[in-house]
Order: structure tokens, then C-alpha cells, then sequence
């Protein structure tokens, strides 16, 4: 599905990622760790468009994105979410899930001016659909409130809402946990297990909580330092000396960070 | 050449210092406080107006009112932050902005009830130049106000990286929020920022009310170029943003000088000078010469 | 909605102060009190006042009524002044409007207040040749000439003091651009040569540059066509330090007591200066400036004073001699008391003037800044004098027709 | 004071607070929908007024223009001058963010009032551009004619409402809102966030273009002291705060509003003796500074706040 393909990126002197590669496949879910400044954010941030590498190059779904804006890359499928919220604070949450949908006929500004009607008909189907991700993430009880009002957890969930509405193929979550209590936490891996299962998106998720992981990857790569250490089961991942030592140990990799 | 250097040259040297001194508080304002300080060219007005009142009532040189400049300038900046500036810090700055430009036409206003709208000078008559090697004429007030923008510039390195509050200003001007967790005293950094731009800025007004005259736009007209000047520098950079300003006001003065028998541009494009390498700036090197802040 | 509450509580308290006196009749001055022409503006106000207090001091008008100048601020730009016309016109109900500084001003307001609503406009100040062939009804006038004139008197005024080479550096508005223009065709056509011919902004710090390119071109003298409030000043006194030029040639826009404040009149004496003026048989300049620095102090000399106080007189005069304040009589009136022929009346002569037109004569206001007579166009062709420094003042040494 | 003159002083006042509130629409279009922080809109104002100038009025020997065009075809051609300037401009300058963007916007707008008042055979410098006509005139004239121009200067404002109320309810203005709100994530759902800027900017300038054309036409001339930043720019920046940003009828509002409070101060301020008359000018821009700032620290949502109903309604 995805290739990341030795990639480079260098901030001011800083080699945040360091010719790093791995592979994110069609089905099931991916986790992708590792301490802080190991470079997972800016991985997503390549791989979604917001960044672009020195050096390397993105593959997705067999086409080559690296040098395509992030914009592009979601219109082929390749949805995300941030870790520190993103939501569009002063519109509704509906709104929030509305305005994700594409609606290419509406979003020309001579048909907005115009042909009002034209798009119309695509505006009521994303709102329909935005209606059921709502109800499908169980907040659509707040459909009509400022998104911005929201507190961070349901916030979290907006974004994924707001993630599943183009029907991506791929969705990236940036810690979707943090922050966020554990209730809504197991809420939220139900949520995306079911989500794999039956619509077969597939998914790639950074986490700090080994065990949220566990619960929800089959695969796993660690990244540490800007480079891809291993990648495996969350078993094999575990127990891998190199990854304790990054995590726990105090190591060489630990110096640096 | 030489009259390159008479003409050209130094009158864009005096020009370049003030904007200079007003484009160091821009600089300083946009790094730590993080907005575009619309009033700042009428804090030069209310500086060199300061400076008339005292060369009036005290009948003192305008080199002697210029604490009174200060002291007007300083008192100006630090009530306008308290009242207009500081019950909108938590918002976005659009609004700090809009309140500037409110600010400047109270600031503004003011001065032209209290002082009146016809244009001053502090001394009349005027002084043949002095000529050095029977070739350079430099004025002599064109001497004073280049020294005295050289002494206050090293005495503005000095501040910033050997005391406290300098250092601090330094760090907040890097970095807010590294700052914040190293335990600064924000509102204090605050208050120095305001002084040294307001001071700085009275002082620059003073210096054009020496150059020409004091009138209420004298700081209005110059408030452009010294934005110029402070992103040519890079934000929060303030040392660049005297070297920003020199260059500004160079080049301003220089392209009108006929090169090639023709004048680059004609004289009366001057003021373009400093908006185009503003916008050229903000495409092409937003982070100024000296790695400045971007916002 | 406070606001809304605020604006019609700001709008009730206007309406019961306007209509709070009635026995008075009323004229509006349309000034730019704000904005760029702010710091000429004082003297230029004071002197519309001092035509208000002669009208009142001679016994009132229409029969011992209050003479009430409404003064609004027009910021000498076309927005503000169209909306402060816009209440002298129709909120005030004045008879008749002395104003609109700048043309710009003046021209927008005419146009969308005054010709509309039929209401004579005396500007003491607008130069712009755009104003001499509007379609206004008769209803803009004014007592300067347009600066085709005074272009043209000043080449010839140059020629006379064996000029036949000068620069000219002009501000780069209305004013400055009317006059450079006229004075270099009419200058080249009489067979001078314009060296160099440079407009600049007023706002500038220094002029040494271009200062120098002129003095470059082989020029006896410098034409200086600019305020010397603005940039005039310091571009007399950066030539003289620089030693660039030491002789110049002023209009009525440097002839301002400031300048001899800031260079002195030792090194202006060589400097010659054009501005409107009244024909020497009238020697009534003098006295007003003396009456004027008794009542205010200073600024007899600043520019635009006289034709202030004229614009003023002339249209009190035009109500006394319309007997009523119905607005195209005012209009109509206003050619009668200014143009010849009729008994000359001068500068406070109201209680004469009212006295003869008491007796059905018919008068003929002759001005401090000039005789004012208007032609079919509203313009007048003035007389323009010459003047020399003399002293801390100026002094009159010809004129031209 | 009469009635009449009542009613007369209104219809002036109309007229100008018509012009206003097409050009606080089309800031509304900008900073609203939007977030673009159009510090610049008194050059955009400048075309479009020199451009209805140009084509509409009567020959003239010292400038260009004497088209003597239909005004209609003046006003088109003066949104579409400003669109294709603003469009010049918001290439290079959208992806700035606000601060940066205004001082660019400011830049840009120096360097047209530099061109107007510097090349004299377009615009014929500071002199300004005479015998500019305004509709109908040959069948009106005298008063009958204000009433006619004010009727025209509110059916253009009408024009302005119902193009921006069609964008702001159309799923354009949705993005747009998204944008301002928040760029990146907008981006990260598949919108072109640069284009949606550009057209936005654009779109905005388009119809401060025609205001500036509109005040050609009250004022039947134009010269470059209309221009003056102050007037224009600040001026429906205090507007629009005033009224509401992000809503169209608060954008109206906003605009007649305040000139409303600008222009009736002014009413008490005459009253006052004459020898205050310099001092009370300032004093009343005093007044108008502080009002600002009350505005901006107590009234912030403006006298009607944005909607926050879903613009596409649900059928």
C-alpha cells in the first residue's frame, strides 16, 4: 500500500529522519514507535504530504507522491489525523465532517456564485454521511456544537470522523491516545478494529502505550534516531534487546535523543 | 564619486540610523510580544514632540530635551500597552494589530490638539557643512546623529548580551515558549521591550525633527520602511534591524543616483524602494538576513 | 445594538442643537482640519473667522442677523469632504459653502453636494484647470487662478530677471503639478531653457540627491514650486548647504514666514517669490495682515490666508445683496458684488458695503489677495504679484495682469 | 433644517454607506470566510476606480482614456482589473501568513498609489481624472439624480450580498471557513488550500474594485487624495470588526454604522465655538481611536456575530 522509501530529512543541521524505510500494507494495522525525536511525526508528515523528504521517495497505491502537495495525496486516499488537534474550532461539528467530503462541482467558486444548485445534491449525501460517522463514533449528540468547545478526547474522535469521510484506503493516527482517558481510549480501538474489519481500511498509528498497541497492530516498526531499527510482531518487538535498550535502557540511541 | 558620497551616501547613512532606531522597538515588538506595531512610527512623533516642549520651555539644545523624549515616548508606550495591548494578549494577534493602527490615530490626535499642527523646528537658520579633505561635506548634525546611532548600537549589543534583561529579551525574542519553561518573567521582558523600543524610537524622532523638521506625521511616513528594516534584519533580531534600516535607507537615497547617466529610478519612486524589498523579503527570505523568527 | 442606540442619541442631540437658533444666517467652510493639509490649516481658519467677526462686528447681516460660520472637518480628501458638504447642505441649511481646500476635495464635493442640491461653493484655495470647464451650474466658483495662470506669469516673471536657464523641483499634488506644468510650456515657449525637471514627494527627509543631479544641469536658479511647511523648506535649505543653488524662485506656496524663520532672510535675497494678489491702486493687503497679527498673533504670511478671508466676505456680501438667503439668489448675487463695475469696497467695509447696497448701488469687492473678477467659468484672473523678502516678512515689488 | 433636507442629508449618507458596505462585504469575503489579512484593499479600491474613470469618462488631451464608455461595461471592467491585480498579487502572496500578509498587502498597495500619482499619462498624476459620468444622467438632474445614484449604489450592494451570501452557504465558503479556521488540516482533508486562498482574494478585491468604480461615479471625479489608506483601508477594517466578521448582514451593519459614527460626531463637533473647530476635528479622531478599542476589547463578536448554523441546509 505504502512504501517509504529511504528517506531523508534534514532540519537545520538535524537529520530528523535518516534514510528510513519500511512498508505499510494493504490490510490490517501498523504501529509505528518509538521514544520521542525518534522522527515518527515526521515520518507522517512525509508520508502525508505536509513535509517533503531531501532525499528518498513515497510510494502509494503504486503511484509515486513524493513530490506531491498533501492536498493530492488525500484525494488518492490517504487520510490522517494529528496529535495535537486539528479541528476547524469555529464551525459545528457537523460541519467539521461535511466539509471533508468531496464535493468537487460545489467547491468551484463560479458555481458557488452562479449555479448554486449545482453540488447540492453531494452536499445532502455528505451530510447523511456525516451524520452516520457521527453516530458511528457514538458523538452525535454534539453534532450542532462549536467544534472548538469540544474537550480533547471527543475532539480525537472528530478527527478520525472527519479522516473517514473520503473513504481513504489509508488513514494515518498520530498518538491518537494522548490525552485522552481510558474509557474513551478502548472506545476508540474498538472503533478502529471495526473499522479494518468491515469498510478494510487500512491503518498506521504512532502510540507511546505498548500495550494499546499490542491490542491493535499486527505489525510493528520502531523507528529510533530518525532510522528504522526492526520491524515485526508487537511479540518479537518486545522482546527485541535493541528496543528495550532504546526505551528503558539508557543506551546509545538514548544520548542522543 | 565624490558626490555619490556627499549627496547620496550620507544623507542615505542619516536616514538608515534613524530608521534604524525605529526599526529595532518593530523587531523587538514583532519577536516577543509577536505583533506588527502600527503606532510604533507615532511613538517617534511623541518623542521628538517631547523633545520640542522641553526646547521651549527649558530653552535647552535638543541634544539636552532628549530625556524628556524619552521619558514622553517611554510613558506613551507603557500606558498603550497597559489600556489597548494587554487585555487582548490571549487572542489572536490580528486583533493586537488593529489596535495599533487605532492607537496610532489616538497617539496621533493627541499630539495635534496638544501641540498643534504646523510644522516646528528646534533651531532655525542653517549651517554650512563641514568639509574634510576639501572634497567630503558632511553636515555636522549628519555627524552627531551617525555617531550617536553608532554609541547607542553598542550600547544595545552590551545590554543585550551582558545583562539579564537583555538575555532574557534575547531568549523570549528565540523561543517563547523554551522561554517560558526556563521560568522568565514574561511581563517583566514585556516592559523592557516597550522602554528600549520606545526610547529608541523617541530618540529616532528627535533625531529627524534635527535633520528637518517636527511634524505630526514625521513618524507615520517613516513607519513602512522601518517594518521593511525590521524584516530585513529577521524578527526579534535587534541588531540586524539597525543593520536593516542602514541598508533600507542606503538604498532608498542611492537608486535615484544616475549610475549610467541615468538615474535608476526616478526620485519620486523612491518610497517604492523599501516595499518592494519587503515583499521581496517576505517570498524569498521571510527569515531576514540574521536567521530572524518566523511567525 | 448599543451602537445603533448611541448613533440615533448622537443623531437627536444634532438635530435639537441645529435647529436650536434660528435668527442667524449661516455658512458653511468646508476645511481639511485633519489629513495632509492639517498644518496649514489654523491660519487659514483663523482668517474665515476674522471675516465672520467683521460681518458680525458691522452691525450683522440681512438687517442686524448673526453671521455664522459653520465650520466641518473634509480631511482634503473626496470621501469625508462629500459627507461634511453633505450636512453644511442639507442638515445646516446653509446659504452657501467657502471651502474645499485641495481640488480634489473640492471637486468631489461640488459635484455630488453642491451642484446637485443647488448651492453655491466658493473655493479660496483649489488650482486644478479640471475646475474651469465642470458642468456646475454656475454654482463652483473660485478666487484663485487656476494654475494655468499663474504658471504662465511666473515664466514670464523669471525672463524678466535674466533667467534663461533653471531647474524646477515640484511637489508632486495638485498644487505643484498644475504650476510646473504651465510654467514649462510657457517658460520654453518664451525661449528658456528647463534644465532639469523633477517632482517629489513632500514627505522625503532629504532632497540632496536630486538637488544635486539639477544643480548638475547647468541651472542659474531653482524653481521651487512646493509648501514650505512641507518640502520647500528643506529643499531651500539643503541647496544652501550644499551649496547646489543659491538663488530660487518661489510661488505662493513657499512664501510662507517659515521659510525666512528657517534659512534667514540673508541668504533669500536674491529669491523672488509670485503669488495672487490685489492691483496696487488697493493697498489693502497691508492693513489686513497688521488687523490679522493683532487678532491672532502670527501667520498674515502663511498661504492661503487672504483668499480664505476673501472667499468669506465675498459670500456674505452676496447674501446681503441677495437679501435673502435663498440659495441661487446667493448665486446669483455673488458675480454682482465682485465683478466691476460698482464702488469698490475693500476688506472691513462691511458697514459701507452694507449701506450702498442699502441704497440699491452697486458694489465691487476688491480682495486682499486679488480684484476678483469672475469670468463665465467661476475663475478669476487675478493679478499676481511678485514679492522679495524684506526683513521677517515679504514685501510686493510688481505685479502682473 | 427641514424635512426634505433631512431626507436629502440621508440619501448622501446612503450613498457613501453603500460604498462602504460593498467594500466591507468584500473584505468579509477575504478576512470572514477567509482569514486573509487584506491590509492593501485602498490599492485594489485605486484600480478599480481609476479603471471606470478611464473608460467612462470624456475625452481628455492629457492623460489617456475619453472612452466614453457605457458605465456598466466601466464597472465590469473595474472588478476585473482589480481581480487580475489581486490575482498578480495573491500568487506570491497567500501562502504568507497574516502579519506577513498585511505588510505585504500594505507594500502593494504603496506601490499603486506610487503609480498613480507618478504616471501622469494614465491617470494623469495627482491632477486627478474629471468628467466622469454616473447613470442616467441625461434624463436626471439636481437632487432627482441623488436619488437615483443612491438607488444605484444599493442595487450593487445587493449584487455584493447575494454573491457573497451565495458563497458563504455554498460548500466553497465551507472550505473556506475550514481554512481559516485551521490551513493545515484542511489541507490534510484533500483541499487545495493556495487556490481556495487565491480565489478568495480574488474574488474579495474583484468587488473592492467596483466600490472604488462606485465612488468614481458619485463623485465624478477621482484623484489620488480618495485613495488615502486612512479612508479606506482602516476604516472598513473598523467596520467589519464592528459589524461582525464572517457575517454578511453584520458586515452592512458594520458599515453603515460606523460611518455613521464617523460622519454624526461630527454634527455635534461643529457646534462647538468656532475657535475649538481645529481642536475638535482631532478631538473627534480621538473619539474614533478609542471606539476602536472598546470595539476590539468589549464588542469583539461584532454587532451581529457569525452564524454557526450548517450553511447547506439538509432537505
Amino acid at each position: 500500500m505504502l512504501l517509504f522509501d529511504n528517506i531523508v530529512k534534514n532540519f537545520g543541521g538535524v537529520n530528523a529522519v535518516d534514510q528510513c524505510s519500511f512498508e505499510i500494507p494493504a490490510a490490517g494495522i501498523t504501529g509505528l514507535i518509538g521514544p520521542n525525536g525518534a522522527g515518527k511525526t515526521t515520518a507522517f508528515n512525509l508520508i502525508a504530504g505536509h513535509l517533503h523528504p531531501d532525499a528518498g521517495r513515497v510510494v502509494f497505491d503504486g503511484h509515486d507522491v513524493t513530490q506531491l502537495p498533501a492536498w493530492q495525496r488525500q484525494s488518492m486516499g490517504l487520510s490522517r489525523t494529528f496529535q495535537l488537534p486539528h479541528e476547524f474550532a469555529r464551525m459545528t461539528v457537523l460541519d467539521n465532517l461535511v466539509v471533508a467530503a468531496d464535493n468537487r462541482h460545489g467547491e468551484k467558486i463560479l458555481n458557488a456564485i452562479f449555479f448554486p444548485g449545482r453540488g447540492r445534491v453531494r452536499s445532502h449525501e455528505a451530510q447523511l454521511h456525516a451524520r452516520r460517522t457521527l453516530e458511528f463514533l457514538e458523538i452525535d449528540a454534539l453534532a450542532d456544537e462549536l467544534a472548538g468547545n469540544l474537550s480533547g478526547g471527543q475532539k480525537k474522535l472528530l478527527e478520525l470522523g472527519r479522516a473517514l469521510m473520503q473513504r481513504p484506503k489509508l488513514i494515518l493516527l498520530d498518538e491518537i491516545g494522548a490525552g485522552v482517558n481510558r474509557t474513551l481510549l478502548s472506545k476508540i480501538a474498538d472503533k478502529i478494529i471495526a473499522l479494518n474489519a468491515s469498510e478494510g481500511h487500512a491503518f498506521c498509528l504512532i502510540e507511546h502505550d505498548l500495550d494499546y498497541v499490542a491490542k491493535l497492530c499486527s505489525k510493528v516498526h520502531v523507528m529510533a534516531q530518525g532510522r528504522l531499527l526492526m520491524s515485526g510482531s508487537i511479540d518479537e518487538v518486545k522482546n527485541d534487546e535493541r528496543v528495550i535498550d532504546v526505551y528503558f535502557g539508557g543506551g546509545k540511541y538514548q544520548e542522543s535523543t | 564619486m565624490i558626490e555619490f558620497i556627499n549627496f547620496y551616501l550620507i544623507p542615505g547613512i542619516t536616514l538608515g540610523s534613524i530608521y534604524a532606531l525605529g526599526a529595532v522597538g518593530v523587531s523587538m515588538i514583532f519577536g516577543i510580544l509577536r505583533f506588527a506595531h502600527f503606532a510604533h512610527g507615532d511613538l517617534m512623533t511623541v518623542g521628538a514632540y517631547g523633545a520640542l516642549s522641553a526646547v521651549w520651555v527649558l530653552g535647552v539644545s535638543p541634544w539636552l530635551a532628549m530625556p524628556f523624549a524619552i521619558g514622553f515616548a517611554v510613558i506613551a508606550a507603557l500606558c498603550c500597552d497597559r489600556m489597548f495591548y494587554k487585555p487582548l494578549r490571549d487572542l489572536p494577534t490580528i486583533y493586537t494589530v488593529i489596535a495599533s493602527f487605532g492607537v496610532a490615530l489616538i497617539l496621533r490626535s493627541l499630539i495635534q490638539v496638544l501641540w498643534g499642527t504646523e510644522s516646528q523646528v528646534y533651531s532655525s537658520g542653517f549651517q554650512k557643512p563641514l568639509v574634510y579633505f576639501d572634497t567630503i561635506r558632511i553636515a555636522s548634525r549628519h555627524v552627531q546623529i551617525i555617531s550617536a546611532t553608532i554609541v547607542i548600537t553598542v550600547a544595545l549589543h552590551l545590554f543585550l548580551t551582558y545583562s539579564r534583561a537583555g538575555r532574557c529579551m534575547r531568549a523570549v525574542a528565540d523561543d517563547a515558549s523554551l522561554a517560558r519553561v526556563a521560568g522568565i518573567d514574561t511581563d517583566n521582558i514585556i516592559r523592557w521591550t516597550w522602554v528600549i523600543g520606545a526610547a529608541l524610537a523617541a530618540v529616532a524622532g528627535v533625531f529627524v525633527g534635527l535633520d528637518t523638521d517636527v511634524h505630526t506625521n514625521l513618524g507615520w511616513n517613516m513607519l513602512l520602511p522601518m517594518f521593511a528594516a525590521a524584516l530585513l534584519g529577521g524578527i526579534g533580531k535587534p541588531l540586524g534591524a539597525i543593520t536593516g534600516g542602514l541598508i533600507i535607507g542606503v538604498v532608498e537615497e542611492c537608486v535615484s543616483y544616475p549610475f549610467f547617466g541615468e538615474s535608476l529610478l526616478s526620485p519620486s519612486y523612491k518610497s517604492a524602494v523599501a516595499f518592494v524589498i519587503m515583499i521581496a523579503l517576505l517570498l524569498f527570505r521571510p527569515q531576514g538576513l540574521f536567521r530572524g523568527r518566523l511567525l | 445594538m448599543k451602537l445603533t442606540v448611541l448613533a440615533s442619541a448622537v443623531l437627536a442631540i444634532a438635530l435639537g442643537s441645529a435647529s436650536a437658533y434660528s435668527d442667524e444666517v449661516k455658512v458653511g467652510a468646508l476645511m481639511g482640519i485633519t489629513g495632509p493639509l492639517a498644518n496649514f490649516i489654523p491660519p487659514i481658519l483663523n482668517a474665515a473667522r476674522l471675516a465672520e467677526k467683521d460681518v458680525n462686528d458691522g452691525g450683522g447681516i440681512l438687517g442686524g442677523e448673526k453671521f455664522t460660520l459653520v465650520v466641518v472637518d473634509g480631511q482634503a480628501a473626496a470621501q469625508p469632504s462629500v459627507d461634511a458638504a453633505s450636512k453644511l447642505v442639507n442638515l445646516e441649511n446653509v446659504a452657501a459653502i467657502m471651502g474645499g481646500l485641495s481640488s480634489g476635495a473640492t471637486i468631489a464635493s461640488a459635484n455630488a453636494v453642491s451642484i446637485p442640491n443647488g448651492v453655491l461653493q466658493v473655493s479660496p484655495t483649489s488650482t486644478s484647470p479640471a475646475m474651469t470647464d465642470m458642468e456646475d451650474n454656475d454654482f463652483l466658483f473660485r478666487i484663485v487662478p487656476s494654475d494655468n495662470y499663474q504658471g504662465q506669469v511666473l515664466a514670464k516673471m523669471v525672463l524678466e530677471e535674466q533667467l534663461s536657464k533653471v531647474a524646477v523641483a515640484y511637489v508632486n499634488n495638485d498644487y505643484g503639478v498644475g504650476i510646473a506644468g504651465t510654467f514649462k510650456a510657457a517658460y520654453e515657449s518664451m525661449g528658456g531653457t528647463v534644465t532639469a525637471f523633477e517632482k517629489h514627494e513632500d514627505k522625503k527627509n532629504s532632497y540632496r540627491g536630486e538637488l544635486a543631479t539639477m544643480a548638475s544641469s547647468g541651472a542659474e536658479a531653482l524653481v521651487v514650486i512646493a509648501y514650505a511647511g512641507g518640502s520647500g523648506a528643506k529643499i531651500v535649505k539643503q541647496s544652501l548647504e550644499n551649496g547646489f543653488f543659491d538663488r530660487f524662485v518661489g510661488t505662493d506656496g513657499l512664501r510662507d514666514d517659515l521659510l525666512i524663520e528657517q534659512i534667514g532672510a540673508e541668504a533669500l535675497a536674491t529669491t523672488f517669490f509670485s503669488a495672487p494678489t490685489s492691483p496696487d491702486d488697493n493697498p489693502v493687503g497691508e492693513i489686513f495682515h497688521t488687523r490679522f497679527d493683532e487678532e491672532f498673533g502670527e501667520g498674515s504670511d502663511k498661504p492661503f490666508v487672504d483668499q480664505s478671508y476673501d472667499a468669506t466676505m465675498l459670500i456674505a456680501l452676496a447674501i446681503e445683496k441677495a437679501g435673502t438667503t435663498d440659495r441661487s439668489k446667493v448665486r446669483d448675487a455673488l458675480r454682482e458684488v465682485a465683478n466691476a463695475p460698482g464702488e469698490e469696497v475693500g476688506p472691513g467695509d462691511w458697514k459701507k458695503a452694507v449701506a450702498l447696497l442699502a441704497d440699491g448701488k452697486d458694489i465691487n469687492y476688491e480682495g486682499v489677495s486679488g480684484s476678483h473678477e469672475f469670468d463665465n467659468n467661476g475663475d478669476v484672473a487675478g493679478f499676481i504679484g511678485k514679492f522679495v523678502v524684506d526683513g521677517d516678512s515679504y514685501k510686493q515689488i510688481a505685479i502682473f495682469k | 433644517m427641514s424635512a426634505e433636507g433631512l431626507a436629502f442629508y440621508l440619501i448622501g449618507f446612503l450613498t457613501m454607506g453603500g460604498i462602504y458596505a460593498v467594500l466591507c462585504l468584500a473584505l468579509n469575503m477575504q478576512w470572514g470566510f477567509g482569514g486573509l489579512f487584506n491590509a492593501g484593499i485602498a490599492g485594489f479600491y485605486a484600480v478599480g476606480a481609476y479603471t471606470a474613470a478611464i473608460l467612462t469618462s470624456a475625452g481628455a488631451a492629457s492623460h489617456v482614456g475619453g472612452f466614453d464608455l457605457p458605465i456598466v461595461i466601466g464597472l465590469i471592467c473595474a472588478g476585473l482589473l482589480a481581480g487580475i491585480t489581486a490575482w498578480g498579487i495573491a500568487r506570491v502572496c497567500v501562502r504568507l501568513k497574516a502579519d506577513y500578509l498585511a505588510m505585504a498587502s500594505i507594500g502593494f498597495a504603496e506601490i499603486i498609489r506610487l503609480v498613480v500619482i507618478n504616471e501622469q499619462w494614465l491617470t494623469n498624476g495627482s491632477l486627478g481624472i474629471s468628467r466622469i459620468p454616473r447613470p442616467l444622467e441625461m434624463v436626471f438632474s439636481g437632487r432627482q439624480a441623488e436619488i437615483v445614484y443612491v438607488v444605484f449604489v444599493w442595487l450593487l450592494v445587493l449584487l455584493t450580498y447575494v454573491v457573497s451570501q451565495r458563497l458563504s452557504r455554498s460548500p466553497w465558503g465551507l472550505v473556506m471557513r475550514a481554512i481559516r479556521d485551521n490551513d493545515v488540516a484542511a489541507d490534510s482533508i484533500g483541499k487545495n488550500v493556495q487556490r481556495f486562498r487565491v480565489e478568495a482574494f480574488v474574488v474579495g478585491s474583484v468587488f473592492m474594485g467596483v466600490a472604488g468604480a462606485l465612488s468614481a461615479h458619485y463623485f465624478k471625479f477621482f484623484s489620488p487624495d480618495a485613495t488615502e489608506p486612512l479612508l479606506v483601508t482602516f476604516l472598513c477594517w473598523v467596520m467589519l470588526i464592528a459589524g461582525g466578521s464572517g457575517n454578511n448582514r453584520g458586515a452592512i451593519a458594520g458599515a453603515l454604522v460606523v460611518w455613521a459614527i464617523w460622519s454624526m460626531t461630527e454634527i455635534i463637533t461643529s457646534h462647538l465655538p468656532i475657535e475649538w473647530a481645529s481642536r475638535s476635528a482631532y478631538l473627534r479622531m480621538l473619539l474614533i481611536g478609542l471606539f476602536l478599542q472598546v470595539v476590539l476589547q468589549r464588542y469583539r463578536q461584532g454587532l451581529l456575530p457569525e452564524r454557526r448554523t450548517t450553511p447547506v441546509q439538509a432537505r
